[in-house]
């Protein structure tokens, strides 16, 4: 870490999380990545970008959650319509590819980057399965002729998994591209902000479809 | 902390979470449903939430605001489920 | 790490984000134009419908009223002012045409447009088909 | 000023300026068309008034951004304008098809309006904010265009900053969807649904990027901070107008035909579009606290203030008390609406342009940064007025409004809109009162572009 300055993110801060303006100084013997920081890790944009996208998924549960109160019989006969497999696979996917992901962070802190590019392939690889499943399971619905029009759930069901179907999609290509940047040699174990921002959104990527699997395709 | 020790304590997270997947999994296989099941599963997951925000997303090294971002977005929405699962049933 | 927070991290978020949501506002304008159907009345879209709505845009009849809640707010919603009126295409004719020159002294007034009969036919069917649109239950009463 | 082709952005302004008390004056006639109603009926029925006071308005904000973006572009790609002479033409032209048109609506009745321009061949007249005839949206376009490829190739040729770019894609943006204008389906849903496209995508979409380049140049220029830092938070702040008003599309879509889903996504996503707002009002305070040097011109930094602010209570707060659909139901069309749509163009965009006339006019005028004391100390009494006075006419339609929800809406007997109307009677003559004191901070701002213009320059210790 290198010399803290004044700079953007210490402004909004207080605007965004509702605390105390303060300068960071760190002692000079902790500016080791894995030691105690201040910034989570990566580019605090991302973070910002992260946090927005949370809100959203955020809202979109809590709706879930209060239509569901309105409609309980409703839900609780068209969630047995859902396939709980593949979304137990899907769920495993995504957790294994978060995993990987933290490995080749730990590779690339370890200033192995041929490890770190096989790790990032491993975890595309478990991401493109998932978008394999879940491609599989929406041709499955609207080969059943369901759409968002079709009730309130499935427009919850539909609106919530393509819109993380999506984020998926966003993620895969920032995997690509840390992929292909690794490659060019563009990180390395004291410059690797980059990974840790594509690492950190693909992370939220896994962090909410957590809550979804249960929230969607369990609860009842 | 060296770099072997680093990589056993995120595989080991990471059984946890694949293992809790499975006990969710379980749960809702065997057919229990009811707000105390329903409540416990998203119990698991925001746990499940808290490992990956603070383990794979790094959080539990960081002091301040920033800690507690994920935590906070788990416990608010996590709130409102409950909530709205309590006055459903 | 030698920024906490970049600026082409910053654009990135720019550009990929508002792509990424504009995609996304297209896949959801495409599902809409699917499911319209259902629910537009298209199948009333006669020729007498089609000069009508011709015949509410050249008078600017927006200018003043609300049709589905959007327009001017000066003058009564008329989505729904087919069935206000008793479901009658007559009575929706009859007030257009009985509008005063000058005016009503002191209150608002609707001019007198001077429609020829073709013309207020297409005017009452337009009002017609608009009021059969599906728009979810919107107004909340017959007052609009 | 540093560039001489920078001075082609006067006309513009002062044209700006000359319309906006047009506009201003329509309002009042509104106001008080409102209660009473037959004034100037049938001479300037209600339709026209209100479609010149909204077509003013619309024409008079493009004059401005057009004067903003050839006066900001010069100085930040440092090289003269690619040919100030187009940029001559273009305004004589826009000007004229302005002025024709309002001409055209106030001279004759709309419908011999749309006959003799043709609008049988393409009818694209008579929706809300788009009444202008086919002919003038086409001059539009084309001056839209030859702006466009005269700012384009300045950039091409000069400096690239975060500003100029930003910029040039809002106006781009606005250009392009503005051809959604001609779009004009005889299916009432499919109207409905692309019109938004137009108004919905610019006002909560590509004008933003507009707002927030213009409000960046000028704390830029005003406050000396690194240009680095402001232009990060100009990045993230699009950023978020775009992720949140883009899908935010969908709270126009409640209640005209569309599926009932978007009752769902258009109430989650512009339940946030009040985010980039906030974090705008945060960003220019802050800019403006850590200020690098002291600004003689008091009056442009108080300005791009009070842009931020009013911009985050009329498009950020106003705009959420009624985004979400259940009580949009209730709201939708009704004074609630009204209220919103003043003080939200009033914050965004009125302040800010009038901000960057307030900062570029001293120099296009000879002055070396700002206007004497007194035009200033005047200058900031208008602001005050006229702001106030906005808050008021926002206040009393919102307080119309709620009863009007009220009383043929939500009460067990719903009473006809007209019968309504003369129950809140009271709240529209207040409302034209704050009109009428907005109308008088206006003369005032006329008046600080003549008082004290030969009085010597602000200094820093005068100002």
């Amino acid at each position: 870490m290198g010399r803290r300055c004044i700079t953007a993110a210490d402004l909004f801060l207080p605007a965004i999380i509702g605390c105390s303006l303060q300068i960071n100084v760190l002692p000079p013997n902790m500016t080791d990545s894995t030691q105690i920081r201040r910034y989570p890790p990566g580019d605090l944009a991302i973070w910002i970008f992260i946090i927005a996208e949370l809100l959203v998924f955020g809202i979109f549960f809590a709706s879930y959650a209060f239509a569901r109160a309105n409609n309980v019989e409703l839900f609780n006969t068209y969630q047995l319509t859902l396939d709980r497999q593949s979304a137990l696979l899907n769920t495993l996917l995504l957790i294994t590819s978060s995993y990987f992901v933290v490995r080749a962070i730990l590779s690339i802190q370890a200033d192995n980057s041929q490890h770190c590019i096989r790790w990032l392939l491993a975890a595309m690889a478990m991401g493109l399965m998932f978008i394999v499943v879940k491609s599989v399971e929406f041709a499955h619905h609207l080969g059943a002729g369901i759409s968002l029009s079709t009730n309130t759930f499935y427009m919850f069901y539909l609106s919530l998994t393509f819109f993380h179907f999506l984020h998926v999609i966003l993620g895969m290509v920032i995997l690509t591209t840390l992929a292909i940047k690794t490659r060019q040699g563009a990180y390395s174990a004291t410059q690797h902000d980059g990974i840790e921002s594509g690492a950190s959104y693909w992370h939220m990527v896994d962090l909410v479809w957590l809550i979804l699997f249960p929230l969607v395709y369990v609860m009842r | 902390m060296n770099a072997l020790m680093k990589i056993k304590s995120c595989t080991w997270i990471y059984w946890a979470l694949v293992f809790l997947t499975l006990i969710t999994y379980v749960i809702s296989r065997a057919g229990y449903s009811g707000l105390t099941v329903s409540l416990s599963v998203l119990v698991i997951a925001l746990f499940k939430g808290q490992l990956i925000g603070n383990h794979f997303m790094g959080l539990s090294r960081v002091r301040g605001p920033w800690r507690w971002v994920i935590f906070i977005w788990l416990f608010i929405p996590g709130s409102l489920i409950v909530t709205a699962f309590t006055l459903a049933s | 790490m030698s920024q906490v927070f970049t600026k082409a991290m910053a654009r990135n978020i720019f550009y990929g984000g508002s792509a990424f949501f504009f995609l996304l506002f297209l896949a959801l304008t495409y599902d809409t134009h699917m499911e319209l159907p259902k629910r537009d009345n298209r199948e009333n879209l006669t020729e007498s419908v089609i000069l009508g709505k011709l015949v509410w845009e050249e008078n600017n009849c927006i200018g003043c009223h609300t049709l589905m809640g959007e327009g001017a707010y000066f003058a009564p919603e008329l989505g729904n002012v087919y069935i206000r009126f008793g479901k009658s295409k007559d009575a929706i004719k009859a007030f257009i045409s009985s509008r005063p020159v000058d005016g009503i002294p002191g209150r608002r007034s609707m001019p007198q447009f001077n429609l020829t009969e073709e013309e207020l036919e297409g005017i009452a069917d337009f009002l017609k088909y608009a009021s059969e649109i599906n728009t979810a239950g919107w107004p909340p009463n017959i007052q609009g | 000023m540093q560039y001489s082709s920078q001075a082609v952005a006067k006309p513009y302004f002062i044209v700006s300026i000359a319309l906006f008390v047009g506009q201003i004056l329509f309002g009042v006639i509104l106001g008080l068309q409102y209660v009473i109603g037959d004034f100037l009926f049938p001479e300037i029925p209600f339709n026209v008034a209100r479609m010149v006071h909204t077509n003013l308005l619309i024409v008079w904000l493009l004059f401005g951004f057009m004067g903003a973006s050839y006066y900001l572009v010069p100085e930040e790609t440092e090289t003269e304008l690619y040919s100030p002479k187009l940029a001559l033409v273009m305004f004589w032209i826009f000007l004229a098809a302005g002025v024709a048109t309002i001409l055209g609506y106030l001279l004759v009745p709309y419908a011999t309006l749309a006959d003799i321009t043709g609008n049988g061949l393409l009818p694209t007249m008579g929706r809300e904010f788009l009444e202008q005839p086919t002919i003038t949206k086409i001059g539009i376009v084309v001056v839209a265009l030859a702006f466009l490829f005269n700012i384009g190739m300045t950039i091409l040729k000069g400096r690239k900053t975060v500003v100029n770019l930003v910029l040039l894609m809002g106006l781009t943006g606005l250009a392009v969807f503005f051809l959604f204008s001609f779009f004009n389906p005889e299916n009432l849903v499919h109207d409905k649904f692309w019109w938004w496209w137009v108004v919905h995508l610019w006002v909560e979409g590509v004008w933003e990027l507009i707002l927030g380049a213009l409000l960046a140049y000028v704390l830029i220029k005003t406050t000396g901070v690194d240009r680095e830092i402001i232009e990060k938070w100009l990045y993230v702040i699009i950023a978020m107008s775009l992720i949140t008003g883009i899908i935010g599309t969908g709270h126009h879509y409640f209640w005209i035909g569309t599926p009932e889903y978007w009752q769902w996504w258009g109430s989650i996503f512009s339940a946030m579009e009040p985010i980039p707002f906030f974090m705008m009002t945060i960003f220019a305070f802050n800019m403006v606290n850590q200020r690098r040097r002291q600004h003689a011109n008091k009056a442009a930094v108080l300005w791009a203030l009070g842009c931020s602010v009013m911009a985050f209570l009329g498009a950020g707060v106003w705009g959420f008390l009624h985004t979400l659909a259940p009580v949009n139901y209730y709201t939708h069309g009704t004074q609630i609406t009204a209220a919103h749509g003043h003080m939200a163009f009033y914050g965004a965009y009125v302040m800010i342009v009038l901000a960057i006339i307030s900062y570029a006019m001293p120099m296009l005028r000879g002055r070396k940064a700002a206007n004497s004391r007194k035009s200033q100390v005047l200058e900031m009494w208008s602001f005050w007025l006229m702001t106030v006075s906005m808050v008021f006419i926002t206040l009393f339609l919102t307080g119309a409004g709620v009863l009007q929800v009220y009383l043929q809406r939500f009460s067990d007997d719903p009473l006809p809109f007209m019968v309504v109307q003369e129950k809140i009677a009271l709240f529209y003559w207040m409302r034209e009162g704050a009109g009428l004191v907005f109308l008088i901070g206006l003369l005032v701002y006329l008046s600080s572009f003549f008082i004290g213009s030969k009085d010597p320059e602000a200094t820093l210790e005068s100002a």
